[in-house]
């Protein structure tokens, strides 16, 4: 690459560098500012409200029907979307309705525990890679590489087919095909960081690596990871969905909607509300978490802006 | 006398963002005369680079919009003078107006050439819109303009990419693109801030010698009175989007009227004695739009008096083409009459 | 004559430059290419340069944040190029830097209290609430009031921002600090006000500056004596007032010919270089100026001239002066 | 460049030895023995031990390893344990399935996603920009396998608009030779077959070319706008150049790069998304012969099946980084 | 069938199946074949059948491999020596015009038919039906492909293992004449006529051994009605019509085509929409849609499957017979039925299809009662409830089209009675191999039959012999092992019916196993297709098909 001669600096006009009105003692935090960001960001409040609504749902499942999501009824089966089954019955006759509400709570935390398993060791193995570089980073990176070369899914069949098909081993398979994912965000993250000029800054006070570590390189990085996770939260909810479609996710009866979706697949002729609420479920939830990804990405790194 | 063939007058630009509308032009008012250097200076964020690109109608929009004044174009056609306002000239007219007659430079040589595409390409590109010549016609007149700018080897260098050349020889091949059509206004956004001294004396030296054998008018914008002082015949000294003052060269830094002017050019550090202790202004360059009411100097003045914070002062006619604006020589000098400068 | 504070001896920092999928070592940057000079007590040691001839790698390398190639650095009588990590930690309360970029150089996620008490607690000085009050005492030196200690670096304007990292660099009460064009960055009604802030701050502290900067009218404000690096190495050395009357270096001379004066009625003669500053990955052989030298000899081409002292105190680096 | 590339090629080297080590621990980890579900429940267990013995099960793993990659050094991809079919020419045919549909849906995504990046990019916050990110933003959310249901639902079964499944019509196969179906049909001199094949690839490859339709538009308008706010782009329009020119030609071509490097990355997930397309699609292709040999425990089938989508990747991605130093002088290696 | 009827008076053995059954499907059959030669319909001018299915051949070596899929395309392009009738599994004439049987059923003489050629020209006699078998039987044959990894598990099981082991039961095969051969047991097998009507003996070309050696499972050269064309693998394998087919007249199609549509909905789509003419693995809740539709007609095939829910009786509490009765009376198989099969299964209280011989129709079946059961269940100690893994397959099987629902509604009746069962799944292999080893509590599984013996069905799920092996419920009882041993043995049709009806006594009375349903898979197919009849065995030729405009 070229090697770039040195431009001088001179502060550049722009949003960024433009002081907020604010009154002069009141002290505004990035994460602040972030959050004023947000709050002005529309596609990002409705992304929070759609993920909300879903928290309420999953949280107050058991009061917003009254019936049970296992409980099979063959005398209704395959009933269109009515009045006393709002979003029709399956094949078993049970209520889609409650399947969807009660599906919300394994969506959400199909998402969370995936995200937070890789979240942990991809940035463990990041923070590895990017800080003592060398051999530890060509090892680390090297085997990154090799797991993004996988098709992801594929990986995550085989892993499936390792453990055995459960929805907690898919949320394994689905956190393990994250972790290369952060781990390089984290990584380039930690290495970009660490050539900014307040890392030399803290080193010249005599800072311990330790502590910039901890105190300067982490923080900084946060922002980036913070939205990888929201996005995250989404392609872990579809992985897990698609694993479900396959059938090496959640077992039956759990009313999980990858799951729920391939159960109907067949009566997408004759009942096609049994496929039709299932998958919009999925792609709400994911909606609204990509809405504040792209928020949050917009509200933390201005550079990314757009 | 000469005539102006720019003029500007009671330009506003302003920007809508999310944190409200920043009048960052703010009723500027300059003329440029055939063949002359103006120079327009002002710290970082005055509005200098905002003017030069509502003239070339190259004002980001959004979030920037011309909300007032006019800027007017003036050139001969066939005996005929005729004047065109760029602000309200339809878009294909105004493409082919900037490039052609108008050209511009900018500040970071670095950035502003596209890096995919050879020089020459970028050079013929310019020339290929304005002029109805052959391939091998522009690539010669390519070359030629190379080798006006001074650099080495054109015949080779039009065939080469920008990252291959550096940041002084970047700015000549700008330079080349500004003048491939012989335009009759050349407007340099601190087309040196950039560079080194050494190779800053070269391109003044360039841009000197175009307007004297070309007789380009240059509106010459910069930070640094030392270029000023060096290229300029006029200057227009800018503050948070306005024009404070403005006068030939010498006036202005010999023996300038404006509290700001004066305390400019008292806080630099002179090369020729050395003194113990520098001027300086108290106090922080403004945002523009954050100060509403009132001069907006003022709160950095040393000469400030309570009408400074209430008013807005009047651009004042001091001698003979000196303007400045500051309540302090309302008794001196005669207030421009503004409609008769706008008529004219 | 006083014993130096710091001395730099045969100062080297070559980059290696990398290419290729497995990173292997292609050439080098010779960034920075034997420099010697010493600095006293209480003196400003200005540096002047145009881009990237090195002035910020030496600056770093003689405090060690870039670990240099080669020479010898003595601070205070200790060669600290001798020292190992945790010694080396623990000096850098007596060196201190301030950096040219007020935007980059303040970490965005602390308050201003954290950035400036951080370098106490390192270094273990004061307990909580001193360091809440030094804190707010070092603010109101550098001129800003103490509650801004809450805000965070972007609430700042970029001078305010330069007077906090002044700020943290006197925190600890150093010795020498190294400012690398400190106010390059800043308008010019700005540039005036940190300009008088640091040379109030080197009377009341009776600091050490080793001040790089580009800007020659800058430099001689504040500089007692003056540097003049070319390409990684030391072209001309000597105290102020000398080296503006009498440049011997004939890139010395064109450097302070081509800076614009802003008095219309100092018009001097120019002498105009041709051509660029050659890549310091691949510098001219002999004297690395004789590519643009005026007064180019054959020699220059071949032999790299000595860093001599030329008169009392006046160092060169050149072909012209060499016989002498 | 040629070094470069040669270096590159060697670096894959290591990458894929990872990879098979990788892939032949994983699938020996899988539980389930091949010779049970070869030959399923209603086996003896002397009928599976045999079978065992003959495929050469009980071997060490590390022995098994080495065999497989002694034939690979060879070329040759082994057998299945299925099909008793040699793979290195069985597997030809679903490659090219795979190929055609994941080429088409890239050549989908990239002028759908990329114009409509371009055009938003432009008239930033117009109505089409906000109306084409709202549908990439919800592209990207959709899982795939119900778009694919939905459009078969709808376009296939209701409107009976398009074909549901299959490359091409039963009755009237295609006669192979290349075994992408659009180049035989034209090879053949069969313009009839050729818009048959044409109709098969419609709701798959939209399918499968949703998502990276949906990055690529979000990818290129923002890298768009980047690029459009730099200083370069404001050069050229200084010279009063037309705006299409200013856009498509220098703007997108700057602006390419990231795009090209999503067009790379998605590649790979589009090889590894077809499982779920070619199983709605009834697709013929290699994501579910991998999947199926999963299933069936065909070791050399899922190692073979999965070192290959691999290789293609990988070697997607160098083409696209040789793609680089066309485009970027700047680059080079 | 319906032509040149053997002469099997002197065979008294071969009269299976229920007579009323058999009564019925020859009635049926006689109505198709006289609609046939009348022709009240027109013949579309494209001869060409287009049969869609969920999976694809695994291997066209038909007996190297076990698959339904396999078999349905070689049935076309290869023939046994005999063959089992239209509708049902007795045995008439195939490739062997007459046999004998001799010496108590040791000895079996076959006269071949003679004008007989392969595909590829050569001539079928009695040398390539020894060749057939020596190299199923003998790993060491050259055409044994032992070294490429075929295995003949199904000769293994049917003729009791391969050369040199002692189960093997044909001693030898020898040649009489160009069109004679005879076959030498070593022990007498109730079965063996009824194995020489599966495909899986058929006979290829020693020929084309000899020339595409173990590519032969790509490359079928047979005596069939249907030749081999091409095979583009999981989607379509094309057979065109033998124009030197023995059998004057036939085949009447000029072609068949088998093509992969995995998806069910896809494949009902494309039977609507006309590319395809039959369809299997039919969704049983589209079946009521189907008879409505003018244009398509439902095949339905005999059932001749079983599927159960399995007890591991070496686990706790499983051992306890009385628990097992309590939860035979807890599934309800009428809604399993209706739920899951859309009404086409028959309740299963036997582990043998009802058409099969020996069936046990007094047999009092377990009645669907949760009161009952719950009593049941509180006598033998459960009262307060009881929670165990339900094992489930994931794939769906011939006997159960998608066991993981029909594990959703027993889970549910379970729940009825206080029981808790939690479904457990895993992949196919895993499951096979785990429940084989007896890790399960409860499985489900099935059975289906190949041959029409029921020592198929009582030999590999009930015999101590199969464990570990098919016999999953780890069911050993030594009357039973006894019973069917006699039963095995005997070359006499009524004796083995008497005592496979008493075993059929002791198991239901043991419980073993909870018998679900014996599953009629369905077909779906235009009405243009003439004289298709559907086989109990799962696949059939399609000899007689015939396509109307
Ligand atoms: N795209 C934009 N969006 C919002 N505000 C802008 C934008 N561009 C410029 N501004 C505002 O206009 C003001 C004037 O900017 P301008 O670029 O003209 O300053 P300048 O005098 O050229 O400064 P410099 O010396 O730094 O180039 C800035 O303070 C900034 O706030
Ligand atoms: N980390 C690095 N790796 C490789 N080369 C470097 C590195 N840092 C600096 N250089 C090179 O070393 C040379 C000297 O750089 P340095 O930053 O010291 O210059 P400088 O005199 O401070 O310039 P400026 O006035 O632009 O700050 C330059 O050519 C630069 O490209
Ligand atoms: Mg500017
Ligand atoms: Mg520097």
């Amino acid at each position: 690459m070229e090697s770039v001669t040195p431009v001088k600096k001179q502060p550049m006009p722009g949003p960024e560098n433009q002081e907020p009105h604010l009154t002069e003692t009141e002290s505004i935090s990035p994460w602040k500012e972030a959050f004023w960001q947000l709050r002005k960001n529309k596609l990002a409040l409705v992304g929070l409200f759609i993920i909300i609504f879903f928290i309420m749902i999953a949280i107050f499942a058991p009061f917003l029907t009254s019936y049970s999501y296992q409980t099979l009824n063959a005398a209704d089966r395959l009933q269109g979307p009515s009045a006393q089954y709002w979003f029709g019955t399956d094949d078993l006759g049970r209520d889609i309705f409650t399947r969807i509400v009660y599906g919300a709570r394994i969506s959400l935390m199909v998402g969370f525990f995936a995200v937070t398993g890789a979240l942990i060791f991809g940035s463990f193995l990041g923070i590895l890679a990017g800080y003592f570089g060398r051999w530890v980073d060509m090892l680390i990176s090297r085997i990154f590489d090799i797991m993004l070369a996988f098709p992801s899914i594929l990986l995550a069949i085989a892993i499936v087919a390792i453990l055995g098909p459960s929805l907690q081993n898919a949320l394994i398979a689905i956190a393990i095909i994250n972790v290369p994912i952060f781990g390089r965000l984290v990584r380039s993250k930690v290495i970009s960081i660490r050539q900014e000029e307040y890392i030399m800054a803290a080193k010249a006070q005599g800072m311990k690596n330790g502590r910039i570590l901890f105190h300067h390189v982490l923080p900084n990085s946060l922002a980036p990871i913070i939205v990888q996770a929201t996005l995250g939260f989404g392609t872990a909810i579809l992985e897990a969905a698609a694993l479900g479609f396959l059938g090496l996710g959640a077992q039956p009866p759990t009313p999980e909607w990858g799951r729920m979706l391939s159960d109907s697949r067949q009566y997408i002729q004759s009942a096609p509300w049994t496929v039709l609420f299932p998958g919009l479920s999925i792609m709400l939830v994911v909606l609204g978490f990509n809405m504040i990804g792209d928020g949050l990405r917009d509200a933390l790194d201005p550079k990314m802006k757009n | 006398m000469k005539k102006p063939v720019l003029e500007i007058n009671h330009l506003k630009t302003h920007f809508f963002t999310d944190r409200g509308e920043i009048p960052a032009v703010d009723d500027v008012s300059v003329k440029i005369y055939e063949g002359e250097v103006l120079g327009i200076v002002g710290e970082s964020g005055c509005g200098k680079s905002v003017t030069s690109l509502s003239v070339m109608g190259l004002v980001p929009d959004p979030p920037g919009k011309i909300v007032g004044g006019e800027i007017l174009f003036r050139q001969q056609e066939g005996g005929q003078e005729r004047s065109e306002n760029l602000v309200t000239v339809k878009k294909k007219r105004l493409r082919q107006i900037r490039g052609n007659q108008i050209a511009m430079i900018f500040q970071e040589p670095m950035t502003s050439l596209d890096p995919l595409f050879t020089i020459g390409y970028q050079i013929i590109e310019a020339v290929k819109k304005h002029k109805k010549v052959t391939k091998k016609e522009a690539r010669q007149i390519a070359i030629d303009k190379l080798i006006l700018v001074g650099i080495p080897r054109a015949e080779e260098i039009v065939d080469e990419y920008p990252h291959q050349l550096s940041g002084g020889m970047r700015q000549r091949v700008m330079i080349a693109i500004a003048m491939s059509c012989d335009p009759e206004v050349l407007i340099a956004d601190e087309p040196t801030t950039a560079l080194d001294v050494t190779i800053q004396a070269q391109i003044l030296d360039l841009m000197k010698k175009l307007n004297k054998e070309n007789g380009t008018a240059i509106m010459m914008i910069t930070h640094d009175l030392g270029v000023v002082a060096e290229m300029c015949d006029r200057v227009a000294v800018m503050y948070a989007g306005k024009v404070v003052e403005e006068g030939d060269v010498r006036t202005i830094l010999k023996d300038p009227k404006h509290p700001y002017t004066q305390g400019l050019i008292r806080s630099l550090p002179k090369m020729n004695k050395r003194e113990e202790r520098l001027y300086s202004i108290p106090g922080n360059v403004p945002k523009p739009g954050s100060i509403k009411i009132g001069c907006r100097f003022a709160p950095r003045c040393s000469e400030a008096f309570n009408r400074c914070y209430e008013e807005n002062p009047d651009l004042l006619e001091l001698r003979d083409g000196h303007t400045c604006r500051c309540f302090l020589y309302e008794k001196e000098g005669d207030l421009v009459n503004a409609d008769a400068l706008a008529g004219s | 004559m006083p014993t130096p504070l710091l001395e730099v001896k045969g100062l080297k920092k070559y980059f290696p430059v990398t290419g290729g999928i497995f990173s292997r070592k292609v050439g080098e940057v010779k960034a920075v290419n034997d420099v010697s000079f010493e600095v006293y007590e209480g003196e400003v040691l200005g540096i002047v340069g145009e881009s990237g001839c090195g002035k910020s790698t030496t600056g770093k390398a003689l405090l060690r944040l870039i670990e240099p190639t080669e020479g010898e650095v003595i601070f205070n009588g200790e060669n600290i190029t001798k020292l190992d990590r945790e010694a080396m930690r623990l000096k850098r309360r007596d060196m201190q830097i301030i950096f040219q970029d007020p935007y980059a150089s303040l970490n965005p996620r602390h308050k201003v209290e954290k950035i400036l008490s951080e370098p106490l607690l390192i270094h273990g000085i004061g307990d909580k609430e001193e360091r809440k009050r030094k804190v707010r005492e070092i603010l109101e030196i550098v001129g800003l009031p103490g509650e801004h200690a809450s805000r965070y670096p972007h609430q700042f304007s970029g001078g305010q921002r330069q007077r906090i990292g002044i700020a943290r660099a006197l925190i600890v009460n150093p010795k020498l600090i190294v400012c690398d064009e400190p106010v390059s960055a800043l308008d010019v009604s700005i540039q005036s006000q940190i300009l008088n802030l640091m040379e109030d701050l080197q009377g009341q502290f009776g600091l050490t500056y080793l001040f790089i900067a580009h800007d020659l009218s800058v430099v001689k404000h504040i500089s007692h004596r003056i540097g003049v690096m070319y390409l990684g190495k030391m072209a001309e050395l000597a105290p102020n007032e000398d080296l503006y009357s009498n440049p011997l270096h004939p890139y010395t001379k064109s450097l302070l010919s081509a800076v614009p004066n802003p008095d219309p009625d100092l018009k001097t003669d120019r002498v105009i270089l041709e051509g660029d500053v050659p890549s310091p990955s691949n510098p001219p052989s002999g004297c690395a100026f004789h590519t643009r030298c005026p007064e180019c000899m054959d020699i220059c081409k071949e032999v790299d001239p000595e860093f001599k002292e030329f008169s009392d105190n006046h160092f060169v680096a050149c072909h012209l002066f060499n016989d002498k | 460049m040629i070094s470069y590339t040669i270096r590159r090629l060697l670096m894959l080297i290591p990458v894929l030895i990872g990879m098979s080590l990788i892939t032949f621990s994983i699938i020996h980890l899988i539980p389930g023995n091949p010779a049970q579900t070869i030959l399923g429940e209603q086996a003896t267990p002397q009928a599976i031990e045999q079978l065992e013995e003959q495929l050469g099960l009980n071997q060490p793993y590390f022995v098994q390893y080495g065999n497989y990659m002694m034939g690979l050094l060879q070329g040759d991809l082994g057998t299945s344990l299925r099909t008793k079919a040699s793979i290195s020419s069985e597997i030809w045919p679903y490659l090219a399935a795979t190929i055609e549909l994941t080429i088409f849906a890239m050549v989908f995504a990239v002028i759908v996603g990329v114009n409509a990046g371009i055009i938003s990019a432009w008239k930033q916050n117009s109505l089409f920009d906000y109306t084409s990110m709202l549908i990439a933003l919800i592209g990207v959310s959709m899982p795939i396998f119900w778009l694919g249901l939905l459009e078969q639902w709808i376009f296939a079964q209701n409107l009976g608009w398009l074909p549901a499944f299959g490359r091409g019509n039963p009755r009237d196969p295609v006669e192979t030779v290349t075994n992408f179906y659009l180049l035989d049909s034209i090879i053949n001199g069969r313009p009839d077959q050729l818009w048959t094949s044409f109709k098969h690839l419609i709701l798959p490859g939209v399918a499968l070319g949703t998502i990276p339709m949906a990055i690529i538009a979000r990818m290129t308008r923002s890298s768009m706008l980047e690029v459009l706010r730099s200083d370069y782009i404001r050069t050229v329009e200084a010279k009063g150049s037309h705006t299409l020119s200013v856009v498509y030609r220098h703007g997108f071509k700057n602006a390419v790069i990231p795009v090209l490097t999503v067009v790379g990355l998605q590649t790979g997930t589009l090889l590894g998304g077809a499982i779920l397309t070619e199983t709605i699609f009834s697709w013929p292709g290699v994501g579910r012969y991998v999947y199926e040999a999963i299933g069936n425990r065909d070791y050399p089938v899922i190692q073979s099946g999965i070192i290959v989508i691999a290789t293609i990747f990988v070697f997607i991605n160098l083409i696209v980084d040789l793609l680089y130093t066309y485009i970027d002088p700047r680059i080079k290696y | 069938g319906g032509n040149n009827e053997p002469a099997d008076a002197d065979t008294n053995n071969n009269d299976a199946g229920t007579n009323n059954t058999s009564d019925k499907t020859n009635n049926e059959a006689d109505e198709s074949s006289g609609e046939n030669s009348e022709g009240d319909y027109s013949l579309a001018e494209d001869q060409t059948l287009i049969f869609a299915r969920g999976g694809d051949s695994v291997s066209l070596d038909y007996a190297s491999v076990t698959d339904g899929e396999s078999s349905r395309v070689t049935e076309q392009i290869y023939e046994s020596l005999l063959k089992f009738d239209e509708d049902s599994f007795e045995i008439g004439p195939g490739l062997a015009e007459e046999w004998e049987v001799f010496d108590d059923g040791l000895r079996f003489v076959f006269q071949l038919r003679e004008g007989v050629t392969f595909h590829d020209g050569t001539d079928f006699n009695a040398e390539a039906v020894k060749i057939n078998f020596e190299r199923w039987a003998d790993p060491d044959h050259e055409y044994h492909f032992a070294d490429e990894g075929y295995t003949y598990s199904v000769y293994g099981t049917q003729f009791g293992g391969f050369k040199g082991d002692d189960g093997h039961v044909i001693e030898e095969i020898n040649v009489l004449g160009e069109h004679e051969i005879e076959f030498v047991l070593n022990e007498s097998l109730g079965a063996f006529l009824q194995n020489m009507g599966m495909s899986y003996f058929s006979i290829t070309s020693p020929a084309a051994f000899e020339e595409h050696g173990s590519a032969i499972n790509e490359n079928p050269v047979g005596t069939g009605p249907f030749k081999f064309v091409s095979w583009s693998k999981d989607d379509s394998i094309v057979l065109e019509k033998n124009e030197d087919y023995w059998q004057e007249g036939y085949p009447k199609l000029d072609g068949v085509i088998f093509q992969v549509i995995p998806d069910n909905s896809a494949r009902l789509t494309a039977l609507r929409s006309g590319e395809i003419d039959i369809m299997d693995g039919l969704n049983p809740d589209d079946v009521e849609q189907i008879e409505s539709d003018p244009g398509l007609a439902i095949f339905e095939r005999e059932t001749n499957n079983i599927g159960y829910l399995g007890f591991n009786l070496d686990k706790e509490p499983f051992d306890n017979a009385d628990l097992r009765r309590a939860l035979n009376h807890a599934i309800d198989k009428e809604t399993l039925i209706t739920v899951l099969y859309a009404g086409l299964a028959e309740p299963a209280k036997n582990i043998i299809p009802p058409s099969y011989m020996g069936y046990n129709d007094s047999i009092d079946p377990y009645a669907y009662d949760p009161d009952l059961a719950r009593e049941l269940l509180d006598e033998a100690g459960f009262g307060d409830g009881l929670e165990f893994d339900l094992w489930t397959m994931p794939v769906a099987r011939p006997y159960m089209p998608d066991p993981e629902r029909a594990a959703e509604v027993m889970q549910a009746n379970l729940a009825d009675v206080g029981v808790t069962a939690n479904i457990v799944s895993m992949e196919w292999a895993t499951y096979l191999e785990r429940t084989e080893q007896g890790e399960h509590d409860i499985f489900m599984l099935g059975w289906s039959g190949t041959n029409g013996d029921p020592d198929y069905f009582f030999g590999n799920l009930l015999h101590s012999d199969a464990i570990p092996g098919g016999n999953r419920s780890f069911y050993g009882n030594d009357e039973v092992d006894s019973l069917l041993n006699q039963a095995k043995n005997s070359v006499d049709e009524d004796e083995r019916a008497e005592l496979y009806r008493e075993v059929q006594e002791i198991v239901h009375e043991d419980a073993p196993m909870i018998p679900l349903v014996h599953s009629i898979p369905v077909l779906a197919g235009s009405e243009r297709v003439k004289n298709y009849v559907p086989h109990l065995s799962t696949s059939e030729p399609l000899t007689n098909v015939e396509l109307a405009e």
